[in-house]
């Protein structure tokens, strides 16, 4: 393997890495701003690195420019589609759970998303 | 490149094309039927001309896109499908005749382009089926078909039509995905679609489950679509709520094109190379007929609607014509495909008859309609003659079918006796509940006029709806003494079918 | 390792997903989840044709390059299929949505029970 | 790598299908129902078929779980306990997936070249495709031109649905609040207290569009084509429905001239084939459009594909704008 491919393979992993992060996260975590928070980290840092190693490996070649589209657009609409759930969820009714609640037992039921 | 060689396609374009036009171009009062109706006569004729075609050459092919079969779509008219299709334009053309007045009193005028527009659609779909040779390309058909019959039912001037619409439609997307899973695995097991060539290269398939499997899921698909017993639960009632018109068409031929393609399935490709097959068409469809044909009359002797006694009816005489192709003999075979012919003219004279009393007094339920033999006396004529011909009487159409029906059985010893039992009991059936007709509509009183006979209006139906109906009447007749077409088709095909037997 | 150590794993999901589908589609009473009850089960038999196509070493069926003797395509003609099905499920699903909407309206509900309850009343 | 890709879509196939079923939140249901679509999708990918992928993306994941939606807003959320007894056809279908699964031992394993469908007509379609239509896509040659009049059977399956959902819709014994009252345009007026996702939302729609165009346009030469180009196109105009109300959608795109549209669409469909037959041809048979049969072949499959993608986007277009601008009962 070539220096580049090992590059690639570092970024890889470390956005798989991300991406598992994300998703322990999204199961451990009490509510659901708090979910949020956890994917979030799957939306951004996940596809970021996942998708530069993709474009290493892909090289200067056509798929490599609309893996950088998607990854543009993955970056533009993860936050948006974010904002959305947790304004949605506010309007809703929907309190995050504070510090002064307590610990998640006995807490609100929480709507899973 | 002359017409003629055109018609197999013409048959199908001729709807097709007007459909959308009279869908998109807003038009008011009578123009939309008018213009369904020229098409569909245009159709008419066209199917007439292709017939004659056949009549004299024999099967008719056309490959569209000139691509040779089986690379491209190949569309191939054989007897049985010249018949399905003088039985399906015939239909489409005596429902639109027979129906304007009925249409717009149970629709309105509001939206009515796009029922006819649905309508041609139907047609389109309907005919589609009847012409084509490819495997795939009849799930299309049945598809355009499907959908413009959903379209038509929940039109239905009650709110049931709408529930009775859903059920139709679950029942026939299930029905026609089935159809399209067989398909799916003949295509696995033959790497083909058109249905002459699945038959060829399905020789050389050694592994039987697939093609079983495929041989039960058409089954299942297509007599879903046919309303067989036990499943023609949507059938009654997307007759009984359908605009009487669409009830008309449909009763007179949408059902029995599924069976025409089961028809086909199963003598063209599965019977000369499934080990097993035949068997499993008698075990199964035997019964399950003969049960269609005693259980759907004996609801429809307790059926207190006419419409869905009609319905039921239906159910008892498509059991008829399973009965007869299950026997899997040539006399069989003919006369199934005699009564497909028949019963389409039976069952629209007989609907006819029911939407004009419908259109006069606003009421299929038979109680309402006590003495109605007096006051619209010869609608309810044409009620009786075209019954008389559903139970068979001789000289009429009815007759016919039932004569060759039972020469069929009586080829079959002493299972055949057991079969003959069961068909003339069904016609006993048939005349019990002709009969409770009869005799609501003769030997009871009309109800005193409640101040000048306005609300029901009772009188007779307008001139043009009874000269249709008449004309079908009399074509109940007709067919019952010169037999040449059916017969002449049916004894073309049925030696083709079986020859696939050897 | 090849995609076909699946074997005939694609078989066996397709035949679950279909009685999947067939069991809503038979047992709901809700008239939209009957719907995406159909829904499931059309796509159960998208998956069974989708599946024949596949070819060992194959590509998709679209030449990027000038194709040469010995390559290997997966088979186009299922998948011609399968987009016009595809096509058709939407087109039911509409038509089948739009009832359901209609009946709603009609009845006030759209649960099979309560319709026949209302009908009886009526 | 990919068999470990394919298990998974596959399994979580047949996970997000039972959760569809079972959740009796119907909007849930439909989510679940979109990621079954996607999975689907995804799965297509993997065995190469990606023309299917892409529409099982478009329509199933994105059109219908709209519809689902919309209709969804329009009856209940919930599903009420289920009334019927399900164990017969419980029974019935687990009879059923037994028989499958053992039927599934005599079928050609998945990738298997000896398979009789990689056997009799395919090799046909690809090794002549370049020689008489000359377009890399072979599923659009097949789609467009081979099999054409399965697709122009397909476009009047589309008709019909929009024609239907019109004609349902407007069959009403109460004659229907078209969005008059204030209450019921507050209602519908889309997302309008989002500002963020209204402004993002409308920067992607004229790039769905312009993604729609080019599926449309160079599906010859890459997956794509009529139907998933009219989902996209489709697609992009629902986001502007949801985004801004479905009122605006509607007076944007008027349901009369999205008739007329898919009318002409069809139309033109059914006229390359007419043209043909008085060229002198069979019915579809594009070579006698132009001197020369691979040209005319081309010029056909484009203006035939360029039907299917009008139909389709009308006639979808249409189907939301009647649904979503229905007030509730």
């Amino acid at each position: 393997m070539s220096l580049l491919e090992w590059v690639a393979a570092l970024f890889l992993v470390c956005g798989g890495f991300f991406v598992l992060v994300g998703g322990v996260g999204m199961l451990r975590m009490p509510d659901l701003y708090t979910r949020m928070h956890a994917a979030s980290v799957t939306e951004t840092m996940g596809t970021l690195l996942i998708m530069t190693g993709l474009i290493l490996i892909a090289g200067w070649t056509l798929a490599s420019v609309k893996l950088f589209a998607i990854l543009l657009f993955l970056l533009f609409t993860g936050p948006v589609a974010s904002y959305a759930v947790a304004n949605t969820a506010l309007i809703a009714g929907i309190k995050p759970q504070l510090a002064e609640d307590g610990p998640q037992i006995g807490g609100p039921e929480v709507p899973r998303p | 490149m002359s017409l003629v060689h055109h018609l197999p396609i013409l048959v199908v374009l001729v709807p097709m094309f007007v459909a959308p036009l009279l869908a998109a171009v807003p038009s008011r009062g009578h123009l939309p039927w008018l213009i369904a109706s020229l098409t569909s006569l245009m159709t008419f004729a066209l199917a007439i001309g292709l017939t004659g075609q056949v009549l004299a050459h024999g099967t008719v092919t056309y490959e569209l896109g000139g691509w040779p079969v089986p690379f491209g779509i190949g569309l191939a008219v054989s007897p049985l499908s010249a018949l399905m299709l003088l039985v399906i334009t015939g239909a489409s053309l005596m429902a639109l005749l027979w129906g304007p007045a009925s249409m717009t009193s149970e629709v309105g005028h509001q939206h009515q382009s796009l029922l006819y527009a649905s309508w041609l659609l139907a047609l389109c779909g309907l005919s589609g089926i009847a012409v084509t040779g490819d495997a795939f390309n009849i799930f299309v058909f049945m598809e355009i078909s499907s959908l413009a019959s959903y379209v038509m039912v929940a039109a239905g001037p009650k709110r049931q039509a709408l529930t009775a619409t859903f059920k139709y439609l679950i029942t026939g997307t299930v029905g026609a995905t089935f159809y399209l899973i067989g398909v799916g695995y003949l295509y696995m097991m033959t790497g083909t679609l058109n249905v002459a060539d699945m038959a060829v290269r399905l020789a050389d398939v050694s592994s039987t489950m697939p093609v079983l499997i495929a041989s039960g899921f058409i089954l299942v698909g297509l007599a879903l679509k046919a309303a067989l017993f036990p499943m023609h639960a949507w059938m009654p009632n997307a007759y009984r709520f359908a605009p009487t018109p669409v009830a008309i068409f449909f009763a007179a031929c949408s059902t029995k094109v599924a069976l025409f393609v089961l028809i086909r399935f199963d003598f063209l490709i599965l019977m000369p190379h499934l080990p097993g097959h035949a068997d499993m068409l008698i075990g199964l469809l035997m019964p399950l007929s003969v049960a269609a044909m005693l259980v759907g009359s004996t609801v429809a002797i307790f059926e207190r609607d006419l419409k869905r006694m009609l319905g039921y009816s239906s159910v008892a005489q498509i059991g008829y014509i399973v009965l007869a192709f299950s026997l899997l003999s040539t006399a069989g075979l003919t006369a199934a495909i005699v009564h497909i012919f028949n019963h389409g003219l039976i069952k629209g004279a007989l609907f006819m008859a029911v939407g004009t009393l419908v259109l006069r007094t606003g009421t299929s339920r038979l109680d309402d309609l006590p003495g109605i033999g007096k006051t619209m006396p010869l609608t309810t004529l044409a009620f009786c003659l075209a019954g008389v011909s559903l139970i068979g009487v001789p000289l009429t159409a009815g007759f016919i079918s039932k004569w060759y029906l039972i020469s069929a059985v009586l080829e079959h010893g002493s299972l055949g006796l057991v079969l003959l039992g069961a068909i003339l009991l069904s016609s006993l059936m048939a005349v019990v509940y002709i009969w409770k007709v009869v005799e609501v509509a003769y030997f009871r009183d009309p109800p005193a006029e409640s101040g000048g006979g306005t609300p029901l209006g009772r009188r007779e139906a307008p001139l043009g709806m009874m000269i249709v109906l008449w004309i079908v009447v009399g074509a109940n007749f007709w067919f019952g003494l010169d037999t040449r077409l059916p017969l002449g088709l049916a004894n073309m095909e049925a030696p083709l079918l079986m020859g696939g037997q050897r | 390792m090849s995609i076909n150590s699946l074997g005939l794993y694609n078989y066996w999901i397709y035949g679950f997903v279909l009685v999947i589908g067939l069991y809503a589609v038979l047992v709901k009473g809700n008239y939209v989840k009957r719907m995406i009850g159909l829904s499931i089960f059309q796509g159960a038999a998208f998956l069974l044709y989708i599946t024949m196509d596949k070819i060992e070493g194959g590509t998709g069926p679209i030449f990027v390059t000038p194709p040469q003797p010995g390559d290997l395509f997966a088979n186009p003609l299922p998948q011609v299929l399968i987009l016009t099905a595809i096509v058709v499920g939407i087109a039911v699903t509409a038509l089948g949505l739009a009832i359901t909407i209609r009946i709603k309206e009609e009845y006030g509900t759209i649960e099979e029970s309560e319709i026949r309850e209302v009908d009886r009343q009526a | 790598m990919i068999t470990v890709l394919g298990l998974f879509t596959l399994t979580f196939l047949v996970i997000a299908a039972l959760a569809t079923v079972q959740s009796r939140n119907l909007f849930v249901a439909s989510m679940w129902f979109c990621i079954f679509s996607l999975m689907m999708a995804a799965n297509f990918l993997i065995l190469d078929a990606a023309d299917v992928a892409l529409t099982e993306a478009a329509v199933g994941a994105g059109v219908s779980t709209v519809l689902f939606m919309g209709a969804l807003s329009l009856t209940a959320e919930h599903e009420h306990v289920r009334e019927r007894s399900g164990w017969l056809p419980a029974l019935v279908l687990g009879l059923l997936f037994a028989v499958l699964f053992a039927a599934s031992f005599e079928q050609p394993r998945l990738g298997d070249p000896l398979a009789p469908v990689h056997q009799h007509v395919a090799p046909f379609y690809l090794s002549e495709t370049p020689r008489l239509i000359d377009i890399p896509n072979v599923v659009t040659a097949i789609l467009a031109s081979f099999r054409g009049y399965d697709t122009l059977g397909e476009v009047l399956v589309v008709f019909t649905a929009g024609i239907g959902v019109l004609s349902v819709l407007s069959f009403s014994p109460k004659k229907n609040q078209q969005l008059s009252g204030e209450g019921v345009a507050e209602r519908v007026r889309g997302v309008q207290h989002h500002a963020i996702l209204r402004v993002a939302g409308k920067l992607i729609i004229p790039l769905l569009m312009l993604f729609a165009l080019v599926v449309q346009f160079h599906g010859e030469y890459s997956p794509g084509g009529g139907f998933s180009a009219g989902a996209l196109f489709a697609a992009a105009v629902m986001l502007y429905g949801i985004l801004e109300g479905a009122d605006r959608s509607a007076k944007a795109m008027p349901q009369d001239w999205m008739l007329r549209l898919a009318a002409l669409g069809a139309m033109l469909y059914i006229g390359v084939g007419i043209v043909c037959m008085m060229l002198g041809g069979n019915f579809l048979d594009y070579s006698v459009l132009s001197s020369k049969p691979v040209a005319g072949q081309q010029l056909g499959i484009l203006l035939v594909e360029f039907g299917v993608g009008l139909t389709v986007s009308t006639v979808l277009i249409m189907i939301f704008n009647a649904i979503a601008n229905r007030s509730t009962y």
